[in-house]
């Protein structure tokens, strides 16, 4: 399949995430927050699309948006946000969290500039028909070990979570 | 029109990562830095992502080992909110002062 | 530009995957208004059907049968006052049902009705399907939060702990079947509802039957699963009525609570796509290996043909029997304009080359209409569950076994 | 406005049981305008989750005042007030006033009228009792048995409009007897209807008595003891469940009821279940009852001597019948005039309603909607 009009998608579908990352950042409501955040997370599944990466698309809206998001919404359902919004949004050390942000971002904006070279202008086009098969042929394969390594991390989490939510077990 | 390269890629990553950073060192709700840190992963998801066009598919493996680590992180890191909650009746991170209650 | 459009017509590949915009957005709208029309009919065909079950008549005013009542009641929704509770988040209120319908709908991009006729065919695509449906519990969430109210955010709560519960359950009897479709030579499966369709018709087996009875638990584990992710009857009980009203959407009136019911109609026929798709052999007719040859493939290509003779016959029948008086007569008419309408669909369907694209589209339709019958006769026949239950049955029966005959599938996927 | 809370200041509401994602404590108010409240039931819940910590009901939205009518009526013109309590069982109530008033004035109905009034008010019961297994069965989720039990109910309903002209507030009754002789083919009607019902009540069991989720959704559902309801004083179908063989037409027979073979189903666990079968099969005994009285029905006259303006001698009675919803008490006070000084009504569902709190506390929100479908009330009997 041809990309169509991909300088158009790309902008507007990186847009749309940074505009949703800077709404997270600044809503009161968390609801709103989550909000934004689903909406930068279903446009990132878009970049993915763009990416040739389909299974990792589809990966990131059936956990992220569909499962984590959900969890964060059903905690901000569950704790008392009205009171939160009425206090102070930002922490008293903000200043200084926006200095090291910028330094960080001007590192960035170093490295890339200094670093363009780097990446070949022209992308490879990887065969999308089967990423599918060849992620997971990676993951079974190569990456076994880590696969299982990350199998016992949800475990953890799973009882982690339980035990730290729970008060009596 | 410039042709789309990695590096457009790369500098909406970069982006998003800042803007995450901002949301960790800035806010006070504890939620929304969890949704920052959220954002940090994601920014570092769509690099994985955009250099696996270059050097083979292993950014995307390891793009969903980010997000099942991300899972376990959102299930631990509201768990631990919802004990903090319960104890302390707020929900931000300066309130968070104590090692032990 | 001509060229543009005419160029896909004899190409054998989706428009979607053919990369041809015009078509795409053809397409789409003829899905998306098919869609509409068919939760339209199942909205008159439901409160038909379920009058019937209860010895009613059900609505009869609303034109012959009561065949105008949805639009009357469309009407209704539509020009009613759109209340928006004053403690509401009005934003997040007003988007909570969009979400629903973006969802619902946008599933319908991978569904394939015949092996061309699909807007897209995602090399994803039942990841997406699932991912995609699993977005509407946000708008659920969203719906009872925003509403400021106890009984929608007890029924949010209920409904999206219940839909991520079955979510599960259901993804499993997911993966079996797409572990069926890479037992091939190659040993390679697919996750594009084309290629999960054609590896049936490769395989010359429905799922339904492979490695029996593996196929058919999957296939009930899902067809479980599917009835309470879309909060049917009965698994209602987010809406159960008789306990919180009307759930997360109580405080939902008038166009936007049309919304709510047209998402969830809406995901009540693409979850049974997805039902058809992955074990019923999709569009695939029925019996293609016992039934086959030159003829069997004419006669089943009369079917739909037939299909629609018939109901023009059982409309006419009504003409026949509607009362003589004046007051009727407008009624009568419409009645057997719609007979004459259905027969004319029928012998259009007869035309060779028509007959041959539609088929595929009917087969699919039929076999997603038996679900949609379904889902009426559950909810006149069953009580609800209550929460801790379906709790119980999600999670302590459904999965269990869903992971079990993950298992033993894909053994003997090994074995044989 | 009142604070809901305030209502619950009375009960002794432990502390929530904090288990899973600690929620608020939430007080969420059922009715007065509610599907299944039954009419306007108003019932004030106190939630932990879905946990059931209390429960209060607020009744009296119905109230009439009926009571306070029949002092300021003469006996006879208080008589089709009754059928107003208990509208699904009204000819039970006129039933009960009219014994009761008999009792005063030491008068008591032909042979003839017994045997009617037993016939009517059987049919009375399977009646109500149809009209509870439909709308429990609605609560419960299954639409479809309300509409079966509407249908045959409707035939009882024809017969009672062809006897008195009316159908859901009959006054079927006068005190003394009956005011209207059967009329042509009585008999045949209701001998007709009992063999038209035994099928149909086995329909409704097909529906229900061996569907999973009915038998999930009410065994082990609202349990009550057999001391907890001797020591609420709950009667009917709700304490036979819990295996107490209480029942007035045998403990203290009234009407025609001591000449007719019929058996006291009861039930073991006193759940919603056992409650349930009690009424199923308190049916069919009502139609053998039915069945006993339409074949031995004798000739004779329909009203006993009484005189035109009634005038009770002084003192008081009480008379209680087993209504289709337990123990109705009829306690008349007379000074000797033409209107009862005082007239207090024991209705079955109020006293039984008590039994609510204790029947819902730990259980789940969806359980209140079954247990008060089970208590069977009628608000314009509960409310008076």
């Amino acid at each position: 399949m041809e990309p169509v009009a991909t300088p158009f998608f790309f902008y507007f579908l990186s847009g749309l995430t940074l505009l949703s990352g800077v709404l997270v950042i600044t809503r009161k409501n968390p609801v709103h927050s989550a909000l934004a955040l689903i909406l930068g997370l279903l446009a990132q599944a878009g970049l993915y699309l763009m990416l040739y990466a389909p299974f990792v698309a589809g990966v990131q809206i059936i956990l992220y948006a569909g499962g984590i998001m959900v969890l964060f919404l059903f905690v901000i359902m569950l704790v008392n946000i009205e009171r939160s919004q009425k206090e102070e949004q930002f922490n008293k050390q903000w200043l200084v969290g926006i200095l090291s942000a910028g330094a960080l971002g001007g590192l960035f904006v170093l490295v890339y500039t200094k670093g363009s070279g780097l990446f070949p202008a022209v992308m490879s086009l990887p065969v999308e028909n089967n990423n599918t098969q060849q992620v997971g042929e990676l993951l079974y394969g190569q990456y076994m070990f880590a696969f299982e390594i990350a199998s016992l991390l949800l475990l953890v989490a799973i009882i982690g979570a339980v035990v730290m939510a729970k008060k009596r077990i | 029109m410039v042709p789309i390269t990695t590096l457009h890629y790369l500098v909406t990553a970069a982006a998003l990562f800042v803007l995450g950073v901002i949301g960790v060192l800035t806010r006070r709700n504890v939620v929304i830095v969890l949704m920052s840190i959220e954002l940090i992963l994601n920014a570092v998801n769509l690099n994985l992502v955009a250099f696996s066009r270059l050097w083979g598919l292993h950014g995307q493996v390891f793009a969903i080992f980010v997000i099942t680590d991300a899972a376990a992180e959102a299930a631990v890191g509201l768990g631990i909110l919802i004990a903090f909650f319960r104890n302390k009746e707020t929900i931000n991170v300066d309130e968070v002062d104590l090692l032990k209650w | 530009m001509l060229d543009y459009i005419t160029s896909y017509l004899g190409m054998n590949t989706t428009p979607g995957q053919a990369g041809n915009v015009f078509w795409a957005v053809v397409y789409i709208l003829v899905v998306f208004g098919g869609v509409s029309v068919a939760v339209i009919a199942m909205n008159w065909l439901e409160r038909k059907a379920l009058a019937h079950f209860q010895i009613r008549l059900g609505p009869m005013r609303v034109g012959p049968h009561g065949l105008l009542q949805p639009i009357a009641d469309a009407v209704k929704l539509l020009t009613k006052e759109d209340i928006i509770p004053h403690e509401a988040d009005r934003f997040v209120f007003w988007i909570a049902p969009l979400i629903i319908l973006c969802a619902s709908f946008t599933v319908y991009i991978v569904i394939p009705f015949g092996p061309t006729h699909a807007i897209t065919d995602l090399n994803i695509g039942i990841l997406f399907m699932l991912g995609v449906s699993s977005l509407s519990v946000l708008g659920v969430v969203m719906a009872g939060w925003a509403s400021n109210s106890h009984y929608p955010l007890i029924g949010s709560l209920r409904s999206s702990a219940q839909m991520i519960s079955y979510e599960i359950a259901m993804g499993m009897a997911v993966v079996t079947a797409i572990l069926m479709t890479s037992l091939n030579k190659s040993g390679t499966g697919t996750l594009s509802m084309i290629g999960i369709v054609q590896a049936q018709q490769q395989q010359q087996i429905w799922f339904l039957f492979k490695f029996f009875p593996l196929g058919f638990i999957s296939f009930a584990i899902f067809a479980i699963a599917m009835v309470a992710e879309t909060n049917r009857a009965p698994f209602d009980l987010p809406e159960a009525e008789s306990e919180l009203t009307a759930g997360f959407h109580t405080e939902y009136s008038g166009l936007r609570w049309s919304l709510f019911m047209l998402g969830e109609y809406t995901a009540m026929i693409a979850v049974s796509s997805i039902a058809v798709t992955l074990w019923l052999g999709g569009w695939l007719r029925p019996f293609p290996n016992t039934l086959t040859g030159e003829t069997w493939d004419l006669v089943f290509s009369l079917i739909p043909g037939f299909t629609f003779l018939g109901l023009a016959v059982i409309a006419f029948i009504g003409v026949k029997r509607m009362p003589k008086h004046p007051y009727f007569k407008i009624q009568t008419a419409g009645l057997a304009g719609f007979g004459a309408v259905l027969g004319l669909i029928g012998i259009l369907l007869f035309i060779p080359p028509v007959r041959d694209r539609i088929q595929d589209i009917f087969w699919f339709v039929a076999k997603v209409a038996v679900f949609m019958y379904l889902y009426i006769w559950y909810r006149a026949t069953f009580p609800r569950y209550r929460f801790d239950q379906l709790m119980k049955v999600g999670w302590k029966v459904l999965l269990p076994i869903a992971i079990g005959v993950l298992i033993v599938t894909a053994i003997l996927g090994v074995v044989l | 406005m009142t604070d809901p809370t305030t209502y619950l200041s009375h009960l002794e509401l432990g502390e929530p049981d904090k288990t899973f994602l600690d929620t608020n404590e939430l007080i969420i108010n059922m009715g007065p305008q509610h599907p299944a409240t039954h009419g306007v039931l108003r019932v004030i819940l106190k939630l932990d989750g879905e946990k059931v910590l209390g429960t209060e009901c607020v009744i009296g939205y119905l109230h009439r005042g009926v009571e306070k009518i029949a002092e300021n009526r003469t006996y006879t013109m208080f008589n089709p007030y009754v059928d107003r309590m208990d509208y699904v069982a009204a000819v039970s109530n006129g039933l009960g006033y009219c014994e009761a008033v008999e009792k005063l004035l030491n008068v008591e109905a032909p042979p003839r009228a017994k045997y009617i009034r037993v016939i009517l008010t059987e049919l009375n019961r399977l009646a109500s009792h149809q009209l509870w297994l439909g709308t429990h069965a609605l609560d419960i989720g299954a639409m479809t048995p309300l509409f079966y039990t509407f249908r045959d109910r409707e035939e009882i309903l024809k017969i009672f409009e062809k006897y008195c002209g009316a159908r859901l507030t009959t006054h079927a009754f006068r005190i003394g007897g009956c005011q209207y002789e059967t009329y042509e083919g009585f008999e045949q009607d209701v001998k007709k209807f009992l063999d038209f019902v035994p099928p149909r009540i086995d329909e409704y069991e097909e529906l229900l008595t061996t569907n999973r989720i009915w038998v999930e959704r009410t065994r082990n559902v609202g349990k009550i003891s057999a001391a907890d309801c001797k020591a609420l004083g709950v009667t009917g179908p709700v304490l036979r469940a819990s295996g107490v063989k209480w029942d007035i037409r045998k403990a203290l027979p009234y009407a025609a009821y001591p000449e007719f073979q019929f058996e006291i189903p009861t039930g073991a666990n006193g759940d919603t279940y056992d409650r349930y079968m009690v009424r199923m099969q308190e049916m069919r005994q009502s139609l053998r009852i039915i069945r006993q009285a339409v074949e031995g029905i004798p000739e004779g006259p329909i009203m006993a001597k009484v005189p035109k303006v009634m005038k009770p001698p002084v003192g008081e009675v009480y008379h209680s019948i087993e209504a289709p919803k337990g123990e109705l008490g009829y306690f008349v006070v007379s000074d000797g005039s033409t209107q009862p000084y005082r007239v207090r009504v024991r209705p079955p569902s109020f006293v039984n309603l008590q039994a609510l709190d204790v029947m819902v506390r730990g259980q789940l929100v969806a359980d209140v909607i079954a247990v008060i479908g089970t208590l069977d009330i009628v608000l314009g009997e509960v409310d008076r």
